[in-house]
């Protein structure tokens, strides 16, 4: 029969362009409503969508052959011409999925259903990333003049922010941006033989709120939200008719530390950087005690990490292992690296992006105090966090933050936090002035220099052989945790509360993808 | 009257002005707006566009006379975090947001008032006690708190009223109304309450304390050797010997609760303008909040000139223009 | 002499009218405890909860020493960062207090100034007051937080931010409150100078400020006290909002209302004994505050006798 | 006492205590009174200012100001006890069987009806008419109680009316519902003679058509002669004498009655200076013997001595002055309608001389006083003080101290928050008139001794006091100021004559030795005639005439003056 899925976030999409902003949550939604060349299975695995099959032809061109019974939801057939459409567009204007093809990379159109990426350099990962590298059309853009991709907020209003014409199992029916969205299935979806579920509507309601989200799950009025603070985990599992899907994310929460300025901001030590130094990291690693804030404050649903990335991501390992916690050792690395009485340092964190990140803050706070290290705490919204903490202000001390690799690969990672933020190789790291220009390392911002991880970097990103690109990758995370380049934390674990009778398939990348859910009742 | 309406659609235009700038000024200490617009990946260089972009690199004043200079076209600008022109964003929540308000003033004075006449004339009576304590529980707990219990009691435990939104809405024209349906009654009750419950004490307290003061008037004491009917002594003469500082209250809490009834918005996931500026405040969406911010002002401009003009209706003797005023 | 006795007199007068009012009698005793209490706070807390170097995670949740796994350490139970409750309510008092009375003493003082004179003087001083009181509305105490923080933080050295956040939290929440005062204050003082004994003084040739402060004020202080005492939980708890946004108190350091604020978060979870206290000692203040508050208008008014 | 008598009186007495309890002291205002009326007749209440006149006629009406209340004895109505009656019966007595007119004409009326809504709104609660004949009924009212073009007013407010107009309309609100009993306090001290005299008969034609009682207080004997059955004379709290009119007039027996009689001004020979009543009961302070030369009000400021001042210079030149009010507004100018309260007045007052302003209620002499004590701004003409042009700001400021007004209504001119030796004490402190804090208590003490209130008054609030007394703080307050102009709107109109007589005194004391200069406003024409030099006479917003006061009186001009003279009561 008619079933409807109602579900809410925390949060809406942005926009119903496929390629204004790559956000998880936006881009997840949209894979319900748009299809890319391949697509990620529950378990994360590559699968093919709108491509039946890929190949290698020479290390430098991919081939692609495209499934032929497709429609877009206006009901034109899917083709060749609109993968080439997608390829520039998706590389346009202010598109936020540009990593996802190299500018010098051709797409060259073989037959109606067969596409060439010709690169130039071998890529062996070119499609790691294009599990929402979503397919648009070409016939329907030209139709109603849809342009570059824009950013939200220039220019005039785009015609996708408000419609879309996806090939996907979804398509949508009215959307009210910030109040309620709804959808319905896609009845001539090339794949429904192969459909488990039984969605036939969705309604989609933002509420912010967390206690809102929750009580609209327990008062049966939701079917499915996300997330579920932890506190509140217990009582949705108790209560009657709602039970919780809980699961590791793969996004790592992590501090980063200030080691490239010659003074510490926000310190009583004057005219040097106590963090450069690794005794002083260490002592601060070996400070936090992990597993008590996964047991406090996270209640259970963390993954203390050793690692920048997360067990699911290409690259980690579990060989790597955290330090232990040690106060008495922290404070005796102190008072080596000349400290005996600690030091002050700024810790600025966001306190609505991460789950509990105001009170992990709070946490380590508290641990370092034992240890000597006194801790102005700065905890703020996302906005003012961002631009007082990113570059180009980087006005932080330490600071807290968590990131995902958006290509499930170590390289992200690697390469944006931890190659040296400079604009060429005999500059300053962050030099003052061409901070904006930096493109190595843009994330990195607390300026972790170490020459040969830059090298490896570069190494990684052009070896095709998986095994040696795995052995490379492992190297580099040998040098950074040995550098403690970061205090790794945790990665934090996605809480979904579901109405009982409701039944889907959780991915540890926070997408939720309709095809899976099945209501029973 | 005319110039006087004149005069104050000139100072209304000053104003406005004002508001404008200050926001502008305000928006260099509200945050990033463009690390929530883009993905982590995102280069600085690109960041830095888009900046560039926006405008946000102008120096200020160059920002604010472009910002003045398309609203005068009309041209309110996009949402930096939805791409959508924000007048119309606003537009269709207002409505949302007006219902609400003024369902929550009117619970407010039909509960209020009363209430607040009763403890004026028999201030030392139990119920009157009773009333002026219990009351305070609508100033001294934290909408947050009122709001998360009336939904806990009321929509998980007992089941009767919906947890969230504003149930089915009608439109009539450019309007959408929830009034006109039993879901959108039900959805209006609890926030409604919430919001309703702070400006019940207000208005109670206030006019008790006029009340008190007018009843010993003289005039009070003649209408009662008159022998009018006490309704018309207390709801008559006396309340609308209250109704200068009463009204003034009601129509800065009308205001407030229009614009800033963004606690009850938010935890009633009301889809109003209070929850577009609490989004908007947490992304440094800069359109929205510029505009919003208009919006209010003109609201409170709005609502302070009919104040202003409710005043010489209610009390003739401000009409008078021949006394010198002051020296 | 005759100064003292009628000091004296008009003392005891509300003395009297104190006395002989049981409920004001209480609030005035709890209103004393709780202000004695947060100031002594640093003597009788039994922990220092703003010590971060006492505070441990391990603590946490303790639920208060009457529910099951309470503990004798911690007598209302802890936080979810392991600090003691009743302490942290002692020392978050402290700061909600001060910021509370102060905030709402300046709204008031502003607030009565400006509307004595937009009321009094009408015509142009009445328009740039009640303009100036329109720009005011439109910004809440959030965002005239941000302004004043972000400017005074842009002007003075990063040393003296610590500094900072109580002088913004004030000015802001002070900022957003007067105007209600200063509209209700002229609204009747508009009504109040056409009375004759306001002419009457003024045909003494007082001058305009002394007829204002000493005759209107007076007259129209009801009003005033009432909105006082209800916007002092207003300002109680809008400080516990500017702290969310970063322009507060540092997390380390709860107020009464960022207390608040956290509890809120375990009212679904079943540890509400972290909102219920410091909610508690919020009402409780609050409505202490505003019975006295009720005691000084019928006090003041010599009709009430 | 009345088992004989078939049928109870209308109204009885008995035994009446009512006290005001204070905190500290219980002051008891009224003691052990009996009092009866009977269907038609109209009982006279005199007495001294302060005596518990109004206190009778609130306890009543059940209308005690708190925290007064009846001690003891009983009121009966018609024999039946109406003192513990609840709250919703005696509602329905109020209005009905009994009707009030208080002491305070103009503030018993609502500020923010008007004067239509007020009286409709009065008849429809007691007779079930409609809307319509509501209205129609109350415009023949106002009629009846000589307010032109009643019709118009009706949809006027209170504050467009002068004082005796706002008493008429108090008056018209009480005849309206047909009560049994009126109690008329002070019901004509804002009206002119002939206007009263229009409200005297209608009282009396009330009494003896529709068998109505009246309990009339009143401190003009004339009055009393001219309407009252019977008199009951009260003093401190007591009555001291009860008696048929003739009776207490002609040959009162007691002391205070007596003197009381001895004291009233006569209005057919000018006197030097005003009797006073000589009786004091008990301890009492004497009235305080007084020298303008060397007491504090002679000394310094700018009052200019009698040898110094030219008589003949004026002082005030109003020069075609003209005050217009708005009775109508809208938007478009032509159809703004106006009312020309004066007009094209012309008027001087000399330095050191009492001009008396005599006339018509509603005629504009209020107006007048307020346009020269800048508390309205004049819209045609202009005023002169001592040679220099008195618009704008500075010359206000510069003349500020020197020109002085006593209110027509000591209600509302008084502070209702502060205590009646703050008030007093404001001008000196403010001039700086008193060296110190001391001295200025000193004098405020005086001062209050001398209008005769004591200075335990001091420590009042000032609704703790009877009209009389208020009248009296405003007095006191305005001669605190040492001023030089003093312009007295209805000084004296709820005074005793013995009270009257000792601050009359006051002024014409001032006046001889210091050269004050007066505008004198006044209904009592036998007052008037003692105090001014000049008089003169306005209606409809013009003056009619001035002259020498001998000479008005003895030789009147206009025909309107001649018909004022004419109906002026006399013992
Ligand atoms: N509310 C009050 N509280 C205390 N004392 C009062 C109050 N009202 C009146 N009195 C006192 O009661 C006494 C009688 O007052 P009342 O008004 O009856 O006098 P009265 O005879 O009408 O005088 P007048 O002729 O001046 O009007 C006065 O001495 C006055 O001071
Ligand atoms: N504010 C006003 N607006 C309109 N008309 C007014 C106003 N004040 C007074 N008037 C009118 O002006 C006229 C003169 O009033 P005024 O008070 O001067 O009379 P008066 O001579 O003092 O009378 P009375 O002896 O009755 O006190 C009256 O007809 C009154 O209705
Ligand atoms: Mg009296
Ligand atoms: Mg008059």
């Amino acid at each position: 029969g008619a079933e409807t899925l109602r579900f809410s976030s925390q949060g809406d999409i942005t926009s119903l362009d496929p390629y204004t902003i790559d956000e998880t949550f936006t881009s997840g939604f949209l894979g319900n409503i748009y299809e890319g060349l391949v697509r990620r299975a529950p378990d994360l695995s590559i699968q093919p969508a709108l491509a039946e099959s890929w190949e290698m032809v020479e290390p430098t061109r991919w081939r692609f052959h495209l499934r032929k019974d497709v429609k877009f939801h206006d009901g034109s057939a899917f083709t060749a011409d609109d993968v080439l459409y997608s390829a520039d567009r998706v590389r346009a204007g202010a598109s936020d999925f540009k990593n996802r093809l190299a500018p010098d990379t051709k797409v060259v159109k073989v037959d109606d259903y067969t596409v060439d990426f010709i690169t130039a350099t071998p890529n062996p990962i070119i499609h790691y990333q294009w599990g929402n590298w979503y397919m648009m059309s070409k016939s329907w853009a030209e139709k109603n003049k849809v342009g570059e991709p824009q950013k939200a907020g220039t220019g005039e209003e785009a015609y996708t922010t408000l419609h879309e014409n996806g090939t996907g199992p979804f398509k949508l029916d009215a959307r009210e941006p910030g109040i309620k969205t709804t959808l319905s299935a896609n009845a001539d979806w090339w794949g429904n033989a192969g459909r488990t579920d039984n969605v036939t509507d969705v309604v989609f309601t933002p509420i912010p709120n967390a206690a809102t989200r929750v009580a609209a799950l327990l008062s049966g009025q939701m079917d499915v939200i996300f997330p579920v603070p932890v506190q509140d985990i217990d009582r949705v599992e108790q209560s009657e008719g709602t039970h919780m899907i809980v699961g590791p994310e793969l996004r790592t929460v992590y501090l980063f530390l200030d080691q490239f300025r010659d003074e510490l901001l926000y310190s009583n030590i004057k005219g040097k950087n106590p963090l450069k130094d690794h005794r002083v990291r260490e002592a601060l690693y070996r400070g936090i005690d992990i597993e008590t804030i996964k047991k406090k404050v996270m209640r259970g649903m963390s993954t203390p990490s050793a690692l920048m990335v997360a067990p699911g991501i290409n690259g980690f390992s579990e060989d790597f292992k955290r330090l232990e916690y040690d106060p008495a050792k922290a404070k005796a690395l102190l008072a080596e690296a000349g400290y005996p009485d600690g030091f002050e340092l700024g810790l600025d964190c966001p306190n609505d992006r991460y789950v509990n990140d105001e009170a992990i803050c709070v946490a380590v706070t508290n641990m370092w105090a034992k240890i000597g290290v006194k801790v102005k705490l700065n905890a703020q919204t996302k906005s003012k966090f961002f631009e007082k903490v990113f570059a180009p202000k980087l006005d932080f001390s330490v600071g807290l933050i968590g990131s995902t690799p958006p290509s499930f690969d170590s390289l992200a990672p690697i390469n944006s936090l931890h190659v040296c933020p400079r604009v060429s190789p005999d500059a300053a790291a962050w030099q003052e002035g061409e901070r904006e220009k930096v493109s190595n390392g843009k994330s990195n911002y607390g300026g972790y220099c170490n020459p040969e991880v830059d090298k490896l970097a570069g190494q990684i990103l052009l070896e095709t052989d998986q095994d040696k690109r795995n052995a490379l990758i492992k190297q580099t995370w040998k040098i950074t945790t040995d550098d403690i380049a970061y205090l790794p934390l945790h990665q934090q674990w996605i809480a979904w509360g579901v109405r009982d009778g409701v039944e889907l398939k959780q991915r540890p990348d926070d997408v939720f993808d309709w095809r899976y859910v099945e209501i029973k009742k | 009257m005319f110039s006087f309406l004149l005069r104050r659609l000139l100072q209304s235009a000053i104003v406005m002005l004002a508001v404008a700038l200050i926001a502008f000024l305000m928006f260099r200490y509200i945050g990033d707006p463009v690390a929530q617009m883009v993905g982590q990946e995102t280069s600085l260089t690109e960041r830095a566009e888009l900046r560039q972009q926006l405008g946000l690199n102008d120096p200020v004043p160059v920002q604010f006379v472009t910002f003045v200079g398309r609203i005068l076209q009309g041209d309110f600008g996009l949402s930096y975090q939805m791409g959508q022109p924000v007048d119309t964003l606003l537009a269709t929540r207002l409505p949302a947001t007006l219902e609400l308000s003024f369902m929550a003033l009117i619970m407010a004075s039909v509960l209020g008032v009363p209430m607040g006449v009763y403890t004026g004339l028999h201030p030392k009576s139990w119920l009157s006690r009773t009333f002026m304590i219990v009351s305070l529980a609508g100033v001294s707990l934290p909408t947050f708190f009122i709001g998360i219990m009336l939904i806990l009691v009321f929509g998980v435990e007992l089941g009767w009223l919906p947890t969230f939104g504003r149930g089915d809405v009608v439109e009539l024209g450019w309007w959408s109304t929830g009034l006109l349906s039993v879901s959108g009654w039900k959805s209006i009750l609890m926030p409604a309450f919430t919001l309703g419950l702070f400006q019940l004490t207000f208005i109670m307290r206030l006019i008790r304390s006029e009340m008190l003061e007018v009843l010993r008037a003289d005039y009070i004491r003649f209408a009662r050797a008159r022998g009018l009917h006490n309704s018309s002594i207390h709801f008559g003469h006396a309340l609308k010997n209250t109704l200068v500082p009463v009204m003034t209250i009601a129509g800065l809490q009308l205001g407030s609760i229009i614009a800033f009834g963004i606690i009850t918005e938010s935890v009633f996931q009301w889809p109003g303008i209070g929850l577009l500026f609490l989004q908007a405040i947490s992304t440094a969406d800069i359109p929205i909040m510029s505009t919003y911010l208009l919006l209010v002002a003109a609201i409170f401009v709005i609502i302070n000139l009919i104040v202003d003009l409710l005043y010489y209706a209610v009390d003739p003797r401000l009409r008078a223009d021949n006394a010198s005023g002051g020296h | 002499m005759a100064a003292g006795r009628l000091a004296r007199s008009i003392k005891s007068d509300m003395l009297y009218k104190f006395l002989t009012s049981p409920l004001t009698v209480c609030a005035a005793i709890v209103a004393t405890i709780l202000i004695l209490c947060a100031l002594l706070s640093p003597w009788i807390a039994p922990h220092d909860p703003f010590d971060t170097a006492t505070v441990d995670l391990m603590n946490s949740l303790i639920p208060p020493v009457w529910q099951e796994d309470g503990d004798w350490t911690f007598l209302l139970g802890t936080d979810d960062q392991g600090r003691d409750l009743l302490s942290a309510i002692l020392y978050g008092t402290r700061t909600s207090i001060a910021v509370g009375f102060i905030a709402v003493g300046l709204a008031v003082a502003i607030g009565l100034i400006l509307g004595l004179l937009a009321g009094y003087l009408g015509g142009f001083v009445d328009g740039l007051i009640m303009r100036v009181v329109d720009i005011q509305m439109t910004f809440p105490a959030i965002m005239v937080a941000l302004l004043i923080d972000g400017i005074s933080r842009g002007i003075l050295p990063r040393e003296q931010h610590d500094q900072l956040a109580l002088f913004v939290i004030i000015l802001s929440l002070a900022l957003s409150i007067w105007p209600q005062v200063a509209r209700t204050v002229r609204a009747s003082t508009m009504v109040e100078k056409n009375r004759e004994y306001v002419q009457a003084v003024r045909i003494i040739g007082r001058p305009a400020i002394v007829i204002m402060l000493k005759h209107v004020m007076p007259n129209v202080l009801g009003p005033v006290l009432v909105i006082a005492t209800i916007n002092l939980g207003v300002a109680i708890l809008g400080e516990a909002t500017l702290s969310f946004l970063g322009v507060g108190m540092p997390a380390t350091e709860p107020s009464l209302g960022t207390l608040i604020r956290i509890g809120n978060n375990f009212l679904f979870s079943g540890e509400r004994w972290i909102v219920i206290f410091p909610g508690l000692t919020l009402a409780l203040l609050v409505m202490s505050v505003n019975l006295l508050g009720d005691w000084l208008r019928d006090a003041l008014d010599p009709k009430l006798r | 006492m009345q088992e004989t008598d078939a049928k109870p009186p209308l109204l009885a007495i008995k035994g009446l205590k009512v006290e005001y309890p204070g905190r500290l002291k219980t002051f008891v205002a009224v003691e052990d009174v009996a009092l009866q009326i009977r269907h038609g007749e109209i009982l006279g209440l005199v007495g001294e200012s302060g005596a518990g006149k109004s206190t009778i006629g609130s306890a009543i009406m059940g209308l005690l100001d708190a925290p007064g209340r009846i001690a003891e004895g009983a009121i009966e109505l018609d024999g039946e006890r109406i003192d513990n009656l609840g709250a919703e019966a005696m509602r329905r007595i109020r209005g009905k069987r009994i009707s009030m007119i208080f002491q305070d004409p103009l503030t018993s009326l609502n500020p923010l009806y008007t004067i239509g809504r007020q009286l409709t709104e009065t008849i429809r609660t007691h007779r079930s008419v409609s809307a319509d004949q509501a209205r129609r009924d109350a415009i023949a009212l106002l009629e009846k109680v000589g307010i032109s073009d009643a019709e118009h007013r009706m949809d006027q407010y209170p504050h467009q009316f002068s004082g005796g107009m706002r008493q008429r309309v108090v008056i018209a609100l009480v005849l309206c519902t047909d009560p049994d009993l009126i109690i008329a306090d002070e019901p004509t001290t804002a009206l002119d003679v002939s206007v009263q005299a229009q409200i005297l008969d209608l009282i009396k034609r009330l009494a003896a058509e529709r068998n109505a009682g009246v309990l009339l207080v009143t401190h003009d004997m004339g009055v009393i002669a001219e309407t009252a059955t019977r008199v009951a004379v009260m003093y401190r709290g007591r009555v001291v004498e009860t008696g048929e009119t003739q009776q207490i007039i002609h040959a009162p027996t007691h002391a205070y009655t007596k003197s009381l009689i001895g004291a009233v001004p006569r209005a057919d020979v000018k006197l030097e200076r005003f009797p006073r009543v000589d009786f004091i009961e008990g301890s009492g302070k004497p009235a305080p013997q007084f020298d303008v030369r060397s007491h504090w009000l002679g000394q310094g400021g700018s009052a200019t001595s009698p040898e110094r001042t030219v008589r003949s210079t004026p002082l005030v030149e109003m020069n075609d002055l003209g005050m217009r009010f708005i009775t109508h507004r809208s938007v478009f100018p032509r159809r703004r309608r106006y009312f020309d309260a004066v007009k094209d007045f012309t008027l001087d007052v000399k330095n050191g001389e009492v001009l008396g302003l005599v006339g018509e209620s509603g005629s504009g002499k209020s107006t007048v006083a307020r346009v020269l004590a800048g508390l309205y701004r004049e819209s045609a003409g202009s005023i002169n003080f001592d040679g220099k042009a008195l618009g704008g700001q500075d010359g206000r400021r510069e003349f500020g101290r020197q020109i002085q007004m006593i209110f027509q209504d000591p209600y509302s001119s008084l502070n209702p928050r502060m205590r009646v030796d703050a008030i007093i004490a404001e001008p000196i402190e403010h001039y700086g008139l008193a060296p110190d804090r001391r001295e200025r208590e000193t004098i405020v003490a005086n001062l209050l001794d001398l209008v005769g209130l004591g200075q335990d008054a001091g420590r009042k609030f000032p609704h703790e006091f009877s009209g009389g007394q208020r009248q009296r703080i405003s007095i006191a307050r305005a001669l605190a100021t040492r001023p030089r102009f003093l312009i007295c709107d209805e000084p004296t109109s709820a005074l005793d004559v013995s009270i009257q007589a000792q601050i009359l005194n006051l002024l014409k004391d001032l006046q001889e030795w210091l050269g004050l200069t007066m505008l004198f406003i006044s209904h009592d024409l036998p007052v008037v005639r003692q105090m001014c030099d000049r008089i003169a006479v306005m209606r409809h917003g013009k003056l009619c005439e001035v002259a020498e006061t001998e000479a008005l009186f003895s030789n009147p001009q206009h025909g309107y003056t001649k018909e004022l003279l004419r109906l002026m009561p006399r013992l």
